[in-house]
């Protein structure tokens, strides 16, 4: 399947290509022909998943574990799919919510090499292939995030880029220990080492190297730092991306890693991404209700939402971890549409600030229900996606008899709740504030820069009503995690060196 | 620094470099070098000269400018993927042919030398726009 | 011998997170050197090392036993040139963050949260 | 059922289609489909009435358990019949009402599309499809409550509305799940089959109280109960809607759904009682003291809930049946008053009792409706109103449990719901003549055709109760009891227990209504006592929590996302470091084989090298000293790289090392000098972290070397570099064959590092 290598070289050709071309009018149109093709080739994939289940591909023809693989499963697939709807999505975005002068930065250049890191880091099956992935993603949201160059976005920069480059480092230092206890850096055959050895001495040391290195990525609770600090500094073009597509890499790696290999100790681990998942749940959303900047809202959002995240991963059924993978895909898709919305009431009414705004739902009753879509959904309003996804966390929990944290994670929803009802009575209801500065002025967004919203509102959609579907991928996925037994047949071939 | 000893130091030690580099690059696959120190010691190259000189002068000496480089390096690496795929189904497979030419012998060249190459390339056009950025004379065409 | 680089790499983490916590921006940038010293360090000889043979083979020498290890070299190569990258852009953002502010403090750089 | 679902559906969509001149047909149209499936469900009564029950599912995601089981039984039929056949005469109704107002077609949506939610809601037979309508319900009346969105006043009051109903739902739905893990369905007649093992478990009582807080909040119990007041702030038509036959009874269809499951027990029948009770008096209670007449109905609206929990509560069947029956009492009196009192704010720009007076004589006809409702709402003969509270003394006079209690409670908030009643009609309609009727309306028969309706209604079957006793209520019980049961409704029962109650009761009623209505003082100083007394308002008590939350919270994100930039990265190190020695600590069987040696002694004396010049790097005031003393120790690095015999890297080492020295000597003429900022503790506390952190590394490292060595991956690299790869140096095949792609992947950082460094140095600060 040599197509699966292809999610990651589209990107690194267009990198070419934009260096290259000049014109920011031939620039938008290839990236928008590109990311099409990213999603068609992405969707190609997973379908064809159908059969075998498990996708390998053995770079260079040097055979599992000596060489690099490239593996798709389930989990790895549903991610693939679900970023590139959203990279396409952008794309077409970034046409009308990009300044000239990011535009001329290059900012397409920037944007795929972050689009092949992402997609490298899902597909690869190599853990110092993945660093590597994760260190292009790093690059690229570290030029990304100071694209304008104002004070507050080097301000940002620099605490995003500090806590990150820490994060890798931790990343780095646990591989060369794991290296060095089992001899390999294949995933698989990791794996199968891991699950035959006995002693687990240095297993854990790396484990905690690896839990600091994505829990600074994924924005956990005592990590998570960076994330506030910066996103909202940065064009909302590039906030969106972020949003959708960063965090979502560490929580997959976490799933991944900590479903793969650290399934000795486990115990300890679980009762631990547990009180993580609350504490973070709950720290993200009550700042998320403080704050009257839309930007900073969802923002802070975004931490209480990856709390659910690994509480799919700390309960540890396969509903429950797919109940994760339900809610990763859930929250890329409508996390990304809310923050394509605020940009576009941003447009509109000139500020982020809610304090500033107000009568949109007046002035264009789209932007209303555009807003409504994701918002309800990350709100966990029935049928629309969120709804399942915390459906189905809190039945695992319940059903693995883990109360507390169901508590916390209906409490956070009341807060999610809050928060998206403040953005929605004071953006849409309220009447706009007479002494604003920012009044009257009002641009009606005209179709095609709504496209890429609506695109993301139906799929949140369609999600919900078609969550048998989707939810029966996702279980495939959880147990394809929970048994790794096919995934490393696949991967290693039936080797067994 | 315009120091006279530099400069004309620098004539030398640069283009000593460079065919270093070069060797470095060619035996990179038999020889401790390959595609990175070689771009590296081309990178290293140029700075030396512009300590010498000034940057502005090093960077007009150049044929090829940074970008230039920079993309002729990923057009070589993602030329050097293709014919793995085509003729042995994988991506980024090693395809190897020998050829001879006098005085040399028998040379193995294939695709992991092409992408090498390719490597070269990218690394001498980072190094070089990254210093001349910090040199602060850089402009876009 | 070991037990030496082992102190090695314990100093190098130490200074590295000792620059990080200091409120200068280019002792920060010295911090993150130290610290990915330190780290290409760690991988280095957490893999086992041989003073000895290279890893140069020919058709004559398939006997791995002697020789070093070339897959960690490998990966300690790619981990140095990607934080020579970093270290760069680094660099060019405390530059340019001192050409906009004028300050060197990072303890002024609180206006982006909250 | 499911194509009349989606025609409801399809439906909510027509006002956006239509345009011009049909706009005005909406509502017209929207009542039509309304009457429509009232026809479809009355045409069903005989079916259901022999005991047929109508079942429609459509798989929704079964793997979970989540179907659209789509019932029609004898409960749900009654319901249905409520909610379409009211929603007939609202849409009528709003069509005259709303009129005047824009967005017209917005509003039709909502309402219609929750009347759809509440039709869904009541056909449910699974419970997970049940929580979806009960949210949908939640969320649709929070937009239409806050209709009238520019009044701040209607988005609070939307925002308690949703937010209380809203948690109660995802709290019962922890319930539902709670309780499905047992039966392992969430079907409704999986449960009832499972009743007994659902009962007895461990799990029977916490499912059932999270429940109970989700009934609550949506039928506005105490002490969730003050988000219906302020729920008045939606339209008329919508309170109207609102109050009798939708939103707030899901609760009560919830509580009739699961009392043949879960009821029965001691916690089922006190919690219910107890909350009914309380509800019902402080309802009745706090009417009086109202002056927006609208906010009278509303508090007799809670009452009336008290009363239907306190009789599922009892859980007898005859206070079932009371129950059942009282449901249709309730909503024919309460719709039909809303709707008046609507009439009469349109006419008249008022809805407060004080400025209003003599209407009788300008709106004749709506007085005698009124006089109808109101006699039904204060339980006087003939009205069904009286075979309604009659039942519910005969159900509460046999109640097993805590009778006396319950029938003081119940007496005296009948008394009071008599002199709202009658204060209502003196008030509003006879007396003096206050404020004449100023506002003209065009057609006044379109607001009197709805109470009208529904005030005779009353009085039919007041008279006549056999129609609706045995074809609604009796199957309604059936299906509640899972047995048969035989009901009769008489107007007359003979001289009992209950009706001397009843008799003293109006007495009682009557008397509170003469000295409230004689002497205004006696009200006023009602009304200040209360407040005197209940000077805690709940709704006041909500605001100030979320108002103490928020500052909480803000005062909490400042104090973890403080600004210092150190700080984070302290924090980061300090669970770094806490986490690797626990790691330490819990793995401790590791025994170093490893001797110290410091031979050779040129490798000793470069390594202190190193850690010399990293120490002077660290200390250093002198910035140029502070960069050469890094160089030097990145040099002596790439020395043992070279001594381990990594000739590749220790190149590159060198060259990299170089290349950065030169970058940082470019800029550090740009910069300043260091100045010394922190203070000694500061640098104190700083070294302690970060000699725990490398202090862990250091073990870390030492562990590691321990491990015996296994490297089959490189063992093949070096065997096949020659052979297969056609290279010498493995470093070298390494990156450009084996594992090409990390290589890939380098490059790009390589280039995009590159691009950024010249993106951001290129362009001027904006």
């Amino acid at each position: 399947m040599n197509a699966i290598a292809l999610p990651i070289f589209i990107p690194f050709i267009l990198i070419f290509v934009m260096v290259a071309v000049r014109n920011s009018r031939a620039a938008q149109l290839i990236s928008v022909l590109g990311s099409t093709l990213l999603f068609v080739v992405s969707l190609y994939l997973f379908i064809s998943l159908k059969d075998t289940k498990i996708l390998t591909l053995n770079m260079g023809s040097w055979e599992a574990p000596f060489g690099i693989s490239l593996v798709l499963d389930y989990f790895s697939g549903l991610m693939l799919v679900t970023a590139s709807l959203i990279v396409l999505c952008l794309s077409v975005y970034t046409i009308y919510f990009m300044d000239d002068e990011h535009r001329n930065n290059m900012f397409y250049v920037f944007f795929f090499s972050l689009t092949m890191g992402v997609n490298g880091a899902f597909l690869t099956g190599d853990a110092f292939n993945l660093y590597v992935w994760f260190e292009v993603i790093l690059i690229s949201s570290f030029v990304l995030i100071t694209l304008g160059n104002s004070k507050q976005q080097l301000e940002g920069g620099i605490k995003y880029l500090a806590l990150n480059l820490i994060g890798s480092m931790f990343f780095l230092a646990g591989l060369g220990l794991l290296y060095g206890k089992t001899g390999t850096l294949n995933m698989a055959h990791l794996a199968h080492i891991l699950r035959a050895s006995e002693q687990p001495v240095l297993i854990n040391t790396s484990a905690a190297l690896f839990f600091m290195a994505f829990g600074i990525k994924a924005a956990l609770f005592p990590l998570f730092f960076w994330l506030p600090a910066s996103y909202h500094t940065a064009n909302i073009s590039v906030t969106s991306i972020f949003a959708g597509l960063l965090t979502k890499v560490g929580v997959y790696v976490l799933i991944r890693f900590f479903t793969l290999f650290f399934v000795q100790d486990q115990v300890f681990w679980l009762n631990l991404f547990l009180i993580i998942a609350g504490f973070t749940m709950v720290v993200g959303g009550m700042a998320a209700s403080s704050h009257y900047d839309t930007r900073r809202i969802l923002s802070y959002h975004i931490i209480s939402q990856i709390g659910y995240m690994i509480m799919g991963l700390g309960i540890y059924t396969p509903l429950a971890i797919a109940g994760a993978i339900f809610f990763t895909i859930h929250n890329m898709i409508a996390k990304t549409n809310i923050f394509l919305v605020s940009g576009m009431i941003n447009r509109s009414k000139g500020s982020f600030y809610l304090k500033d705004i107000g009568g949109l739902f007046k002035q264009s009753p789209i932007l209303a229900i555009l807003f409504i879509l994701p918002a309800f959904a990350l709100a966990g309003v029935p049928p629309l996606s969120g709804f399942f996804a915390k459906f189905i966390l809190i039945k695992a929990g319940i059903e693995a008899g883990q109360y507390l944290i169901v508590a916390v994670a209906i409490a956070t929803a009341m807060l999610t709740l809050y928060s998206m009802i403040k953005i929605w009575n004071e953006a849409f209801l309220k009447k706009a504030p007479e002494s604003s500065e920012v009044e009257p002025y009002f641009k009606k967004p005209g179709f095609p820069e709504l496209l890429p919203s609506v695109i993301l509102g139906a799929a949140s959609l369609l999600m919900g009503l078609f969550a048998a579907t989707v939810f029966g991928y996702t279980m495939v996925a959880a147990e394809q995690l929970l048994v790794p037994t096919h995934y490393i047949e696949s991967v290693l071939n039936g080797l067994n060196p | 620094m315009n120091s006279v000893i530099l400069q004309v130091a620098s004539k030398y030690v640069k283009w000593l470099l460079v065919v270093f580099a070069l060797i470095a690059l060619y035996r990179g696959h038999n020889f401790p070098g390959g595609g990175f120190i070689g771009g590296l010691l081309v990178g290293l190259s140029v700075i030396f000269s512009s300590l010498a000189y000034d940057a502005q002068r090093a960077r007009n000496s150049l044929k090829i400018q940074p970008e230039g480089y920079i993309a002729l390096g990923l057009l070589t690496i993602f030329l050097s993927i293709l014919p793995g795929v085509f003729l042995k189904q994988y991506f980024m497979a090693g395809v190897w042919t020998s050829i001879h030419i006098p005085f040399l012998g028998v040379i193995k060249l294939g695709t992991p030398f092409l992408f090498d190459i390719g490597v070269f390339f990218a690394v001498i056009g980072v190094t070089l726009m990254s210093f001349f950025t910090f040199s602060n004379i850089m402009k876009w065409k | 011998m070991e037990i030496v680089l082992a102190i090695l790499i314990g100093v190098l983490y130490t200074a590295g997170v000792y620059m990080l916590l200091r409120r200068s921006i280019l002792k920060f940038i010295i911090g993150i050197i130290f610290l990915s010293n330190a780290t290409n360090l760690l991988v280095f000889i957490s893999s086992g090392i041989i003073a000895g043979q290279p890893a140069f083979v020919d058709g004559t020498t398939p006997s791995p036993n002697n020789l070093s290890d070339p897959l960690p070299q490998a990966l300690v190569l790619t981990a140095i040139v990607i934080g020579f990258g970093i270290v760069v852009f680094t660099l060019a953002l405390k530059f340019k963050f001192f050409e906009t502010t004028g300050t060197d403090d990072l303890d002024q750089l609180q206006q982006t949260d909250n | 059922m499911q194509t009349l679902l989606l025609v409801y559906l399809v439906s909510a969509f027509l006002p956006f289609i239509f345009a011009g001149k049909l706009k005005k047909a909406i509502p017209f149209f929207l009542a039509f489909v309304h009457f429509g499936a009232f026809a479809y469900f009355f045409s069903k009564i005989e079916r259901i009435g022999n005991g047929d029950i109508l079942r429609e599912t459509i798989p929704w995601v079964p793997q979970l358990g989540i179907n659209f089981d789509l019932v029609l039984n004898g409960l749900s039929i009654a319901f249905a019949l409520l909610i379409t056949g009211t929603g007939v005469l609202v849409f009528l109704y709003a069509h005259a009402y709303m009129k005047s107002y824009k967005n017209l077609g917005v509003f039709y949506f909502y309402l219609f599309l929750f009347s759809a939610a509440m039709l869904g809601l009541v056909l449910s037979g699974n419970l997970i499809q049940l929580f979806v309508f009960w949210e949908l319900t939640s969320y649709l009346s929070f937009l239409l409550i806050s209709f009238f969105h520019e009044k701040e006043s209607a988005r609070n009051a939307a925002f308690q509305s949703l937010y209380l109903t809203g948690f109660g739902g995802l709290v019962m739905v922890a319930g539902i799940i709670l309780l499905g893990s047992v039966v392992g369905s969430y079907s409704v007649s999986d449960w009832v089959v499972n009743a007994e093992i659902l009962r007895a478990h461990q799990f029977y009582l916490p499912g059932l109280m999270l429940i109970f807080v989700g009934v609550f909040t949506k039928s506005a119990q105490f002490p969730f109960h003050f988000w219906l007041p302020g729920a008045m702030q939606a339209p008329t038509p919508v309170s109207s809607y609102l109050h009798s036959a939708t939103m707030v009874k899901a609760g009560i269809f919830m509580l009739a759904l699961l009392s043949p499951i879960l009821g029965g027990t001691s916690a089922w029948t006190y919690t219910l009682t107890l909350t009914g009770a309380i509800t019902m008096f402080m309802g009745a209670y706090f009417a009086i003291t109202q002056t927006d007449i609208k906010a009278i109905l509303a508090y007799t609206t809670i009452s009336s809930l008290g009363v239907l929990v306190l009789l599922l509560g009892i859980d007898t069947a005859l206070s079932v049946k009371a129950a059942m029956l009282f449901l249709f009492v309730h909503a024919f009196y309460k719709a039909a008053l809303f709707m008046i009192a609507g009439f009469i704010d349109k006419k008249t720009g008022t809805r407060d009792w004080r400025n209003l007076g003599g209407l009788a004589r300008s709106m004749p006809i709506t007085f005698v409706f009124a006089v109808l409702a109101s006699l039904s709402m204060a339980g006087l003969p003939p009205m069904l109103g009286f075979l309604g509270k009659e039942l519910i003394y005969e159900a509460k006079v046999q109640s097993p449990v805590i009778a006396p209690y319950v029938l003081v409670l119940g007496v005296a908030g009948n008394a009071l719901m008599i002199a709202v009643a009658l204060f209502f009609l003196f008030k509003v309609f006879l007396g003096k003549a206050k404020n004449q009727v100023q506002i003209k309306v065009k057609t006044d028969w379109a607001y009197i055709i709805g109470p009208g309706i529904l005030a005779l209604l009353s009085l039919f079957f007041g008279l006549f109760p056999a129609f609706l006793g045995e074809t609604i209520v009796e199957p309604a019980l059936i299906s509640i009891l899972k047995r048969d049961y035989n009901v009769e409704l008489k107007l007359w029962h003979g001289f009992n227990t209950v009706f001397f109650l009843s008799l003293f009761t109006v007495f009682l009623g009557f008397i509170l209504f003469y000295v409230a209505y004689t002497r205004d003082s006696v009200l006023v100083k009602w009304r200040a006592f209360n407040q005197r007394i209940f000077s805690v308002r709940f709704v006041d008590v909500f605001n100030n929590l979320l108002k103490g939350f928020l500052s909480f919270s803000k005062r909490k994100t400042e104090l973890v996302q403080h600004g210092y930039h150190r700080f984070y990265i302290l924090t980061i190190f300090l669970v770094a470091s806490i986490f690797l020695w626990y790691q330490v600590y819990v793995t401790i069987g590791w025994n170093l084989d490893n001797v110290f040696t410091l031979r050779p002694f040129y490798v000793s004396g470069l390594v202190l090298v190193i850690i010399i010049s990293t120490i002077f790097s660290m200390v250093s005031k002198s910035r140029i000293a502070t960069i050469i003393t890094m160089g030097v120790a990145g040099y002596g690095i790439a020395l043992l790289f070279m001594y381990y015999s990594a000739i590749d890297l220790a190149i590159t080492q060198i060259i990299v090392e170089t290349l950065i020295l030169v970058m940082f000597v470019l800029i550090l003429q740009r910069l300043p000098l260091f100045a010394r900022l922190s203070s000694k503790t500061t640098r104190l506390r700083d070294l302690f972290i970060a000699l725990s952190f490398g202090s862990a590394m250091t073990v870390l490292a030492l562990k590691s070397i321990n491990v015996n060595f296994n490297h089959p991956i490189s063992d093949f690299m070096i065997e096949n570099s020659y052979t297969k790869a056609y290279g010498q140096n493995v470093v070298n095949v390494i990156l450009v064959d084996f594992r090409a792609l990390d290589t890939l992947g380098e490059v790009t950082v390589l280039v995009v590092a590159a691009l950024g460094v010249f993106v951001l140095l290129k362009t001027k600060k904006t």
